[in-house]
């Protein structure tokens, strides 16, 4: 089987829908779509297999030369490795459970056919940036994703806030495209290829750790990541992204694309293995975005909003990992994250439709019994969200990370405690929304229930949160290593300095208890004293700080400060182009030498005989001035 | 050299001085023909009695009778004068005069850097000039036929007065 | 007079001939038809008598005339572009002038001047021509007597044009009492031998220049030019324009190289600032002027700039260059003012840029044709202009005059917007008719042979090549 | 007084023709004008005369009965155009005579 | 002989369909239609034949014209001359196809003034002798100066007689630049031509060289344009008619890039050496500067125009920067940005034809009436962002990862262009084609000419960016470089 056909369908897919446009009608449309993304999955699990079955060797494919130039290289050539596979996997089928969830939800929208194009390619796209074999091909596949998620954003373009947001999140993300360009630059520059494997290979032989070039390219591939990934500074666009449909942030802003930095960084560990610096600079930036995020998505009124600060928070601890070393453990809470943050955008969406297309949690509540069936895959998304012990999947991932950036060569105590931190707030608001959302008096009426079409692709999800953390389980439970066993070919394991089974268990149970702690402060804000915590809300200092918090740490109104309004200013005072004056100027000059002139064109024709004369005597006075020169 | 230069050269001076500034015409050309009769002499002085005649006979005699003719036809009297006097004001003719006189200055300058030696004033016969004309510069006579032609033609077409013509579009101009 | 003598000023003789039969039959009868067919016989058989002539060359008829390939190519010049006037005279006169006769007569007169200035090597020549072509314009300037403007111009002209003749004979005067000739060799000969140029020969130069300066219409001696060719009869504009100055340029080239003018820094330098401030006046005045007649006054100024960079180079390109621009510059010239005759109507030239307006789409062809003569008065390729200014800016670069060069292009850019203003004018979608349209005579007669005329100058900017070999051979006789 | 004659004579030439040149320039009645020019006219010959008696020549002479001519040719055509314009402007002024600028 | 050919196809069709007009209309759009298949044809059987053809010359004509001066008809053509013909036909024949129901007046004409234009454009393209080049360069100048102020819209002639102005003013002091050069090489060589090989290898004084080379680049930066000679170029954009835009965006613009890649760097390599950092600052201002001003402008054209000039830039940055990378960078870009700001132009104009306005604050939500039309300006406004996967993210990033080799300050500011472009980029799909709808009227979308003139330019932008290999084969630096054949 052909593993390039696993990027190909999809893209083949979205050219059909795109050609067919409204010709195809939506059950084809439906069956294209999906089918096309179920196809890719089961190739892509065979090639799972076969990658398998080859000890994790990986599969190399050149499918054609996309540029050859004076000894540089970039082909259109796939990889599919172990890592890879894990993306592939994860990309198809958790797109596939969306595809499904999607025709459902986007039922009745007349732009059906454009939309399931754009997902498609999409899919395309992310499986492309994750299967390259090449920065140049990954790029593409990188800057793909941005244009499906920029499509995607804004797919209902005629509000034009949506296109704002859309425009918002294609720049920014392409601010860190940039210094992804910077770091594919200095890698050519020093290695004189773009292949991956082989600047790794070069680079380890290059490079001492340390290294000042190494350590900037690592950066660079950082701001490319963080940009992508929504990570301090860069993470102001993806709470906006959440005005394109809810599926899209299920998948785009939830499950993959916005992973795409943790995969940069994981497939180009060696060199953030040699750049410590950059490598530390991962962590710091991870910890910090996962903490504000996190007390963002605390304030949130948006349902959606929430889930995308939790977004922001889950990749924070994704980088916190990485940045300590713990690769595999970063890729395994990329999968789980997977699984139950598209469960619960998901079934955000089931209850966003079921209430006529209302976000605000303050007009929703009392839903438990209205929609019971959502209620339980949201209950049990958001357990795994909040890490609860032993049963969820979230739990054995983000343990393993609290875990790691405490005991991992490159972790921390401060790590362990921000990490923490941040599961208490995960734990806070998540169920702060979950009760809002299911408990308390219903406020909105409920319109329409969820078919089968939605709720199997959440169940199955459901499952998914729930069982997928038994793949690799922690020395203290278990010790199960399926799934770093299984990333070692490409991924090297973590190295724990701190190795004492007690302490483990010691984290762990802070780690559980903050959790509990965290879900039961959100049970006594909002259940308990909802009055109290009002009346406290209500303060002014904390209504500012709420404020503040609710849009994101005022990083928009810093950004725009700083460099939209200027931009946007100085563009519009030279809008007239500053340049062309000069020119009118001059011709301005030459119309005023004309009317000089002119003047002297007087008809009169004694000022005509004066002109002779003051030639005569101009011609004389030369004449004289020379005669003393000499 | 002698006295008989100076005291013509003077006349003609004055006399053409007059000619600039007064303003009754016929003044003036009388002065101007006091002024060319001066150069006459003058041209004597330098050796050219031919041309001293020349000067007297076509100059003096045909060319400002001529003028004294075409001005007495177009009857320009007093109130010519009047506007002569109006037009000759220190305004109108003081930055000419300046830039004019600037102009005489270098010319004299320039004339006075002569570094050639003196030599003495040369007679130069009418029968040599006789000898020259149709001799070598037979064609340039020739030419001044055509140049005195030319000056007829023209004349001719111009100086006739219009008939009255019915014309298409002549008819608008008076004449 | 030897024969030799006489068939070498074939053309000369015959033309000035000319004149006096055809006042002959003036005198016997007046006929419009006539005369302009005599006239026309006549300038055929001054060209044929050409061919005679060129047996003889170099000949030199002491001390007055010189007859070298260079005069006799100028003489060709002078009486194509003659012919080619005379033959877009006719309807014009017939139109608008109730005695014509004279007219041809007048034409046949200057046309000789400017021949004998092509062939003098004498002051005395030069001062003849000069003044026959001078006192033939006069007549001619103002020849449409009942036109207001033709008067004024005259007069304006003759005053001027007496004024700078008074000034080329002071010069020459002092030239002569400073060297004892008046021949241009001699004068060579007489400065080479006082090894240092005497000022007050300078000085003659200088005032002989502001003559010259004059006919040439260059800064600051221009200012006749607007006011003349708007007066003018058209024909008789466009002989100034081209004819006139032609044969004053020839004899300055002669008289400069005779008395080897470049080796004179001074001479040089005030050549150099006329051209620079002559193509600046010219091309500002002519900016937003809205008379083409004036417009092409201005024009013939700022192209007598560039032809003085030319001159200035003192190599041997420079002189082939203003041959070659010369011609260029004549075919374009009377092209224009061509287009002018032919359209303008009996009551009224078609003098002003709005006259123009969408004449594109009335009259295509005549059109087309002003456009070729506008393109190539700026310059640009597939015209004769084009290879003119090359050839120019060749010779400058030839001789590093780099600072003129920069002037001249500065120049054409400038000029290039009044003659694209022309040309758009032209190509506007007309507009319903706002303002008087002239009801042009379009005769056939002016548009065969603007048509030749176009051709003429399409072939020179496509294959150039055998007018330049004819100039490179002329060129090598006078240098 | 012992000045070379030729200079002598040029000089009283060029005086007279920088009078004449005044007398163009300040003079706005045409027939003054064309007079004015004259004056100048008889200068330049003068010069010539000046000239030809110090090289010995005839040159300057026969230059000076060209001038006499043309100056002849001159005045008579330039009286008829005189005539034409005052015909039409019924003034000598050459100020008015402004019907053409720009 | 063949070049000849391509060149009198142009000539004849020009003037076969200007006559044909007086008897058809129709036929006369079939005839220049026509005349540009057939060139088009023939190219690309050429490029068939000599698929990587790189910097060999691969055919060559040679005849007297003006021996007198040393000046022929010399027409050589190597693999960049190959790929610029093949984009000026497929241009042109798509600029014909555009015009054929937006231009009703005096289409004869019409006709033969694009036809002109596109033969001055060969022939610059194709000339090796520097004088027949500089006659070529004047020669395209009048029929677009015609096609500006004839068919242009309300201030046409304002913006041609601009055009016309810098571009001469440019050629000017080239042709100075160009006159030095025969001289200098006259005086070592005792031979006087303008062949450019000739010249090639003229040896000089290094002030002089530097000299000589600021008249050629003078003329091809304002040509291309870069800033500060680019004013010309958005008033020409704005005013011309669709087909106009088409071809000053597609090809006039390259001929400047061209002219530096063939004349300026060969010609003078020391000199281009020693200003080669000014050339990429003044490319880089021109991707920040035309970027910013894209980005403040109303009118779509003007928009796109300013575009040209940020692009253009990339074409400055990356023929200065000396290396392989970069140079086929350029001639990639060349062709990317032909093509993408080519249509992006037709789409202003099929635009134009139906809401009669280029003011963007008066459009919106057209998305939801033209879709098609839509979704081919995504794809066109993605290319002009760099979107990998089209073509001009094949140029910008060899361009870059070229230049970074050579400067890597202004080629980091360069790639901040790039954010630039995406903010300008995706403004006009915001003013454009998002937001609601506020007309009265239904809009018709895309026409089947319309759909073959976009989808062709859509298919050509997606293999350019998809599969640029031929390109690049076809535009490489091979060795042997002057060696060529008369045939």
């Amino acid at each position: 089987m052909n593993s390039a056909l696993i990027p190909a369908i999809p893209f083949l897919s979205a050219c059909i829908l795109m050609l067919g446009w409204k010709r195809i009608n939506r059950t084809a449309v439906s069956v294209i779509a999906c089918g096309s993304l179920a196809l890719s999955a089961l190739i892509a699990v065979v090639a799972a297999v076969q990658v398998a079955q080859h000890n994790g060797a990986p599969q190399m494919l050149q499918v054609w030369n996309w540029m050859q130039v004076a000894g540089f290289r970039a082909g259109i050539d796939f990889r599919l490795d172990a890592l890879s596979v894990v993306f592939v996997l994860v990309i198809t089928i958790v797109g596939f459970l969306i595809h499904v969830y999607a025709t459902a939800y986007m039922h009745d929208d007349e732009d059906y056919s454009r939309f399931f194009a754009c997902m498609n390619l999409f899919v395309g796209a992310m499986l492309v940036l994750v299967m390259a074999d090449n920065l140049v091909l990954l790029y593409l596949g990188w800057e793909g994703v941005g244009l499906c998620s920029y499509l995607l954003i804004g797919f209902w373009y005629k509000d034009p806030a949506n296109g704002y947001a859309a425009r918002k999140a294609f720049i920014v993300t392409r601010v860190g495209d940039t210094a992804m360009a910077f770091a594919l630059f200095l890698l050519y520059q020093h290695t004189g290829t773009l292949h991956i494997q082989g600047v790794l290979q070069a680079g380890a032989q290059l490079w001492a750790k340390g290294d000042p070039a190494v350590t900037m390219i690592a950066l660079l591939l950082l701001g490319g990541a963080v940009g992508k990934s929504a990570q301090l500074p860069l993470q102001t666009w993806l709470p906006d992204a959440m005005a394109g449909p809810t599926p899209v942030s299920a998948l785009i802003h939830a499950a993959t694309m916005v992973t795409a930095g943790v995969y940069l960084i994981a497939r180009t560990h060696t060199l953030f293995e040699l750049a410590p610096a950059a490598q530390t600079a991962t962590a710091v930036i991870g910890g910090m975005t996962l903490v504000i995020a996190g007390v963002s998505a605390l304030v949130q009124t948006d349902i959606k909003r929430v889930l995308a600060y939790s977004t922001v928070s889950q990749i924070g601890y994704m980088f916190l990992a990485l940045g300590c070393g713990a690769w595999s453990a970063a890729i395994f809470h990329f999968v789980t994250h997977a699984f139950f943050k598209a469960l619960l955008f998901m079934s955000a969406g089931a209850v966003i439709v079921a209430l006529h297309h209302e976000q605000d949690m303050f007009k929703m509540g009392g839903l438990k019994k209205l929609l019971p069936g959502v209620f339980w895959v949201f209950l049990i998304g958001s357990a795994s969200l909040a890490a609860l012990p032993f049963v969820t999947a979230g739990f054995y991932s983000k343990d393993q990370i609290i875990w790691l950036a405490w005991s991992a060569a490159g972790g921390g105590t401060g790590y362990w405690i921000t990490a923490l931190l941040g599961a208490l707030l995960t734990g806070m608001y998540t169920f702060r929304m979950f009760f809002l959302v299911f408990y308390g008096e219903a406020r909105t009426h409920v319109h329409h229930r969820p078919g089968a079409r939605m709720m199997v692709p959440l169940y199955i999800l459901a499952v998914l949160s729930t069982v997928a953390g038994f793949v690799e389980l922690p020395h203290t439970l278990g010790h199960v290593t399926l799934f770093s066993h299984w990333l070692l070919p490409v991924l090297p394991a973590v190295q724990v300095v701190t190795e004492s089974a007690a302490l483990e268990w010691t984290s762990q149970a802070v780690s559980a208890l903050l959790s509990f702690a965290g879900i039961g402060m959100a049970y006594m804000w909002v259940m308990k004293h909802p009055q109290g915590m009002r009346e406290f809300l209500e303060m002014p200092a904390i209504v500012w700080l709420r404020g503040c918090w609710q849009r994101g740490w005022d990083f928009d109104e810093i950004y725009d400060a700083l460099l939209v309004r200027p931009f946007v200013f100085l563009s519009q005072i030279n809008s007239k182009d500053l340049v062309d004056k000069i020119y009118t100027g001059l011709a301005r000059a030459m119309e005023w030498c004309h009317n000089m002139m002119a003047r002297t064109q007087s008809g009169i024709l004694r000022w005509y005989i004066m002109g002779v004369v003051l030639g005569a005597v101009a011609i004389l006075s030369v004449l004289i001035w020379r005669l003393y020169e000499i | 050299m002698d006295a008989t230069f100076f005291i013509a050269a003077g006349i003609a001076v004055l006399a053409t001085l007059r000619v600039i500034t007064s303003y009754n015409i016929m003044h003036a050309l009388l002065y101007l023909v006091v002024s060319l009769l001066a150069v006459a002499v003058v041209i004597y002085v330098y050796g050219a009695p031919f041309m001293a005649v020349l000067e007297i006979i076509i100059y003096a005699g045909a060319i400002m009778v001529l003028i004294i003719f075409f001005v007495m036809m177009l009857n320009l009297g007093l109130e010519t004068s009047e506007h002569e006097k109006a037009w000759l004001r220190p305004r109108i003719w003081i930055i000419p005069g300046i830039l004019c006189l600037i102009l005489l200055g270098e010319m004299l300058f320039l004339i006075i850097q002569n570094r050639q030696p003196a030599g003495n004033i040369q007679v130069v016969e009418p029968k040599a000039v006789g000898m020259a004309l149709f001799g070598p510069y037979i064609i340039a006579v020739e030419l001044t036929g055509i140049l005195l032609m030319a000056g007829i033609v023209g004349a001719y077409h111009l100086g006739r007065q219009q008939k009255k013509i019915s014309h298409r579009f002549l008819e608008n101009f008076e004449l | 007079m030897s024969f030799d003598d006489f068939l070498s000023l074939g053309p000369l003789i015959t033309l000035s001939a000319a004149a006096v039969i055809s006042m002959l039959l003036v005198a016997i009868r007046r006929n419009h038809r006539i005369t302009y067919a005599f006239s026309l016989l006549a300038y055929l058989m001054a060209m044929t008598a050409i061919i005679p002539a060129m047996l003889f060359i170099p000949h030199t008829i002491p001390p007055l005339l010189v007859i070298d390939e260079f005069s006799l190519f100028n003489t060709g010049l002078i009486l194509v572009s003659g012919f080619i006037i005379l033959l877009l005279s006719y309807n014009y006169f017939e139109e608008r002038e109730e005695r014509k006769e004279e007219y041809y007569l007048l034409l046949l007169l200057a046309t000789t001047g400017a021949m004998v200035l092509v062939i003098s090597r004498h002051f005395m020549s030069l001062f003849l021509g000069l003044e026959i072509l001078s006192i033939s314009l006069y007549g001619l300037i103002a020849y449409l007597r009942a036109r207001e403007r033709s008067d004024e111009a005259g007069i304006k002209y003759l005053i001027l044009a007496a004024l700078s003749s008074a000034f080329l004979l002071f010069g020459m005067a002092l030239v002569y009492a400073f060297t004892g000739h008046m021949d241009f060799n001699g004068i060579g000969d007489a400065l080479r031998q006082t090894g240092h140029l005497p000022v007050t020969v300078m000085a003659g130069f200088a005032m002989m220049l502001i003559g010259v300066g004059f006919k040439l219409g260059i800064v600051p001696f221009h200012m006749w030019a607007p006011d003349v060719y708007e007066g003018a009869p058209l024909p008789v504009a466009a002989f100034i324009a081209t004819i006139s100055k032609g044969g004053m340029l020839v004899v300055l080239i002669r008289f400069y190289q005779d008395i080897h003018g470049n080796e004179y820094t001074m001479l040089w330098w005030v050549l150099a600032i006329i051209a620079v401030a002559s193509m600046f006046a010219g091309n500002w005045l002519a900016l937003r002027q809205e008379n083409i007649k004036r417009i092409l006054a201005y024009s013939s100024i700022a192209h007598m700039g560039y032809i003085l960079v030319a001159f200035l180079s003192g190599v041997q390109t420079g002189l082939e260059a203003i041959s070659f621009y010369l011609v260029a510059y004549f075919i374009t010239s009377i092209g224009a003012f061509g287009v002018l005759i032919v359209m303008s109507s009996s009551v009224q030239d078609a003098e002003t840029v709005e006259d123009y307006r969408g004449m594109f789409w009335r009259y295509p062809w005549v059109a087309v044709v002003f456009t070729a003569m506008l393109l190539s008065l700026a310059g640009i390729p597939l015209t004769a202009g084009f290879i003119g200014k090359f050839y120019i800016v060749m010779a400058g670069v030839n001789a590093h005059m780099w600072f003129l060069l920069f002037m001249l292009v500065i120049n054409s850019v400038i000029g290039l917007y009044y003659y694209i203003r022309i040309i758009a004018m032209m190509f506007k979608l007309p507009d319903t008719g706002a303002g008087s349209v002239i009801k042009p005579a379009l005769p056939v007669a002016g548009n065969i042979t603007l048509m030749l005329l176009t051709a003429l100058l399409l072939g020179l900017g496509i294959y150039p090549t055998a007018m330049m070999q004819l100039i490179q051979q002329m060129m090598k006789m006078i240098v | 007084m012992n000045m070379h004659p030729t200079t002598a004579g040029l000089l009283l030439a060029g005086i007279l023709f920088v009078l004449g040149l005044i007398s163009v320039l300040i003079r706005r009645n045409i027939i003054f004008m064309l007079l004015s020019v004259e004056i100048m006219l008889n200068a330049a010959g003068l010069a010539f005369v000046v000239a030809s008696s110090h090289w010995g020549t005839a040159d300057g002479q026969v230059m000076f009965m060209f001038i006499l001519a043309m100056a002849a040719a001159e005045v008579s055509v330039g009286l008829a155009l005189i005539l034409q314009l005052y015909h039409q402007l019924r003034t000598l002024d050459s100020d008015e005579a402004n019907r053409m600028h720009g | 002989m063949i070049l000849l050919i391509l060149l009198f196809i142009l000539l004849g069709g020009a003037l076969l369909s200007w006559i044909a007009a007086s008897r058809s209309v129709l036929l006369s759009r079939w005839v220049a239609l026509g005349a540009l298949l057939a060139d088009l044809v023939i190219i690309l059987q050429i490029w068939i034949a000599h698929p990587a053809a790189g910097t060999q010359w691969i055919y060559s004509y040679r005849a007297s014209w003006i021996p007198h001066f040393g000046i022929s008809l010399h027409f050589s053509m190597d693999g960049l001359s190959l790929l610029m013909l093949v984009l000026t036909f497929f241009l042109g024949a798509l600029a014909v196809l555009i015009s054929w129901k937006e231009i009703n007046t005096r289409v004869g004409f019409y006709h033969f003034n694009l036809l002109f234009v596109l033969a001055g454009i060969t022939g610059v393209f194709l000339t090796m002798d520097l004088f027949l080049f500089y006659f070529f360069w004047e020669m395209m100048l009048i029929p677009m100066y015609f096609l500006i102020g004839i068919w242009g819209h309300e201030n046409r002639e304002y913006a041609a007689n601009k055009f016309f102005i810098f571009t001469q003013a440019g050629g000017l002091l080239m042709l100075l630049s160009i006159l030095a050069l025969y001289f200098i090489h006259a005086a070592n060589a005792n031979v006087y031509t303008f062949d450019y090989f000739d010249l090639l290898h003229t040896p000089m004084q290094q002030s002089t060289a530097r000299w000589l080379m600021l008249g050629f680049l003078v003329a091809f930066l304002v040509k291309l344009p870069a800033v500060p000679f680019h004013t010309w170029l958005p008033d020409a954009h704005t005013e011309a008619p669709t087909a106009g835009s088409v071809i000053l965006a597609g090809l006039l613009l390259k001929t400047g890039a061209y002219g530096i890649l063939r004349f300026v760097i060969p010609l003078f390599p020391e000199a281009s050496q020693y200003y080669a950092n000014l050339c990429m600052l003044l490319g880089v201002i021109g991707i920040l500067y035309g970027g910013m001003l894209a980005y403040a402008q109303t009118d779509l054209k003007r928009l796109i125009a300013y575009t040209s000039v940020s692009h253009m830039g990339f074409v400055l940055l990356g023929a200065f920067s000396f290396n392989e990378l970069a140079y086929q960078g350029v001639v990639v870009q060349m062709i990317a940005h032909g093509i993408s700001t080519g249509a992006l132009f037709i789409i202003a104009g099929t635009l134009y034809e139906r809401i009669h306005t280029r003011n963007i604050l008066q459009m919106g939500g057209l998305w939801a009436g033209v879709p098609m039309m839509g979704s081919a300006a995504m794809i066109f406004v993605m290319a002009s962002l760099g979107l990998p996967g089209l073509g001009n993210f094949v140029a910008e990033f060899l361009i870059l990862i070229g230049s970074w080799q050579a400067s890597r300050w202004l080629t980091v500011f360069a790639t901040i262009g790039l954010v630039v472009a995406t903010a300008y980029s995706l403004r006009i799909m915001q003013k454009v084609f998002f937001g609601s709808y506020t007309r009265e009227e239904q809009l018709p979308d895309l026409n089947k000419r319309e759909l073959l003139v976009v989808v062709s330019l859509v298919i050509v932008i997606l293999l350019l960016g998809l599969y640029p290999q031929p390109v690049l084969n076809t535009s490489q630096k091979t060795e042997q470089k002057t060696a060529y054949v008369v045939r």
